[in-house]
């Protein structure tokens, strides 16, 4: 079994960070984690997976995201792991809002929500 | 007809709001939204090009036309970048 | 964080497994662990790693290993886990002996032990 | 000269003891060691050419020396590609 747990770090480009606060599209969120979870167990045999994640404010060291996969061959583990994150990265519509300690708060945005699959680019609807 | 919108982070904050209900003219496209949305909160401007926008839940071209009681959602990047060499 | 748990599967080539048990050559057991935490925190900042085996008996279910790698680069932390298990499984003087549910139990060895760095072949002293 | 002989797995079911002490004559390396467990414990001879042999904690070639004091370890293989698709 791979646990990935992701944590918030202390800072952000060198700017002390207190805490975060994430929020969510929560049904949008939630069925695509479920899609996730479920292309991972669609795509290898006996494998199952969860993803967890937190929302609201989350202080600095705690984790905000869980990623728990188990499987009889560990290569497997590994890789639906990997693809978990990095298709909750771009897929799921998840902000985070970094708060300072020097009182400023600003959302981390950085790239454009991908639509599911994340082979597809997003819309861009300009 | 009637639409429900939803906006997140930065373009929660250009609308003043998360959530709202709106009144548009029948026919009206994502497009004839955004049209009205940058006219009465003209912060929403600069975001539109890296915005997604999102139709009863699955992301949606821009010229797609809203139905009644539609839920359209207004989804500003996310911080899978920033987080592939760094900080989660 | 990739936490990587290993567990005692319940059968082995169709053959149902009741428990096993680990021994190891200790002190170059816990030698070889340390070398290879050594190694991969060299390998990169701020990244730090543990390596914990059960030995003697582990009933089927229960895990006998635990990887755990804290970086602040999470391909970093995937990759380093990953090399730890690699490296644990051919470098490190432990082996399991599988007792089935018909009574009999068998030491599973299938590759000859590899000197460190798991680049040099193992010797063959025949 | 004596050394401490240790052994694993199915190298110590072969020898009946995982841990013994040997007199061995000056000058021995270990192609002797076996030569003498070969002799003693018939069971060795299917093993060696799958054994790592350690002296002292570092796994060594065949023809190395023996001093005096050495901890000498019959390695046999670790499951590690039975495990590479499979099992732990």
């Amino acid at each position: 079994m791979v646990i990935f747990l992701g944590s918030v770090r202390d800072h952000h480009a060198g700017r002390p960070v207190e805490k975060l606060t994430y929020s969510a599209y929560r049904t949008m969120a939630l069925e695509g984690l479920r899609r996730i979870v479920t292309d991972l167990e669609a795509g290898h045999e006996n494998l199952r997976a969860a993803i967890v994640h937190r929302l609201g404010e989350v202080p600095v060291g705690e984790p905000s995201v869980v990623i728990a996969v188990a499987s009889p061959h560990r290569a497997a583990a590994y890789d639906a792991s990997r693809t978990a994150l990095e298709r909750l990265k771009a897929e799921i519509p998840i902000w985070k809002r970094e708060h300072y300690a020097d009182g400023g708060a600003e959302w981390r945005e950085v790239e454009p929500l991908k639509a599911e699959g994340s082979t597809r680019d997003s819309v861009d609807p300009g | 007809m009637k639409i429900r919108l939803l906006a997140f982070a930065t373009a929660a904050d250009a609308l003043g709001t998360g959530e709202t209900d709106l009144e548009m003219p029948e026919g009206s496209r994502i497009s004839d939204l955004r049209s009205r949305l940058d006219h009465d909160h003209p912060g929403m401007i600069p975001l539109w090009p890296r915005l997604a926008v999102a139709i009863d839940g699955r992301i949606v071209p821009p010229d797609t036309p809203l139905e009644d009681g539609a839920e359209v959602a207004l989804l500003p990047p996310v911080s899978s970048r920033a987080l592939a060499g760094g900080p989660w």
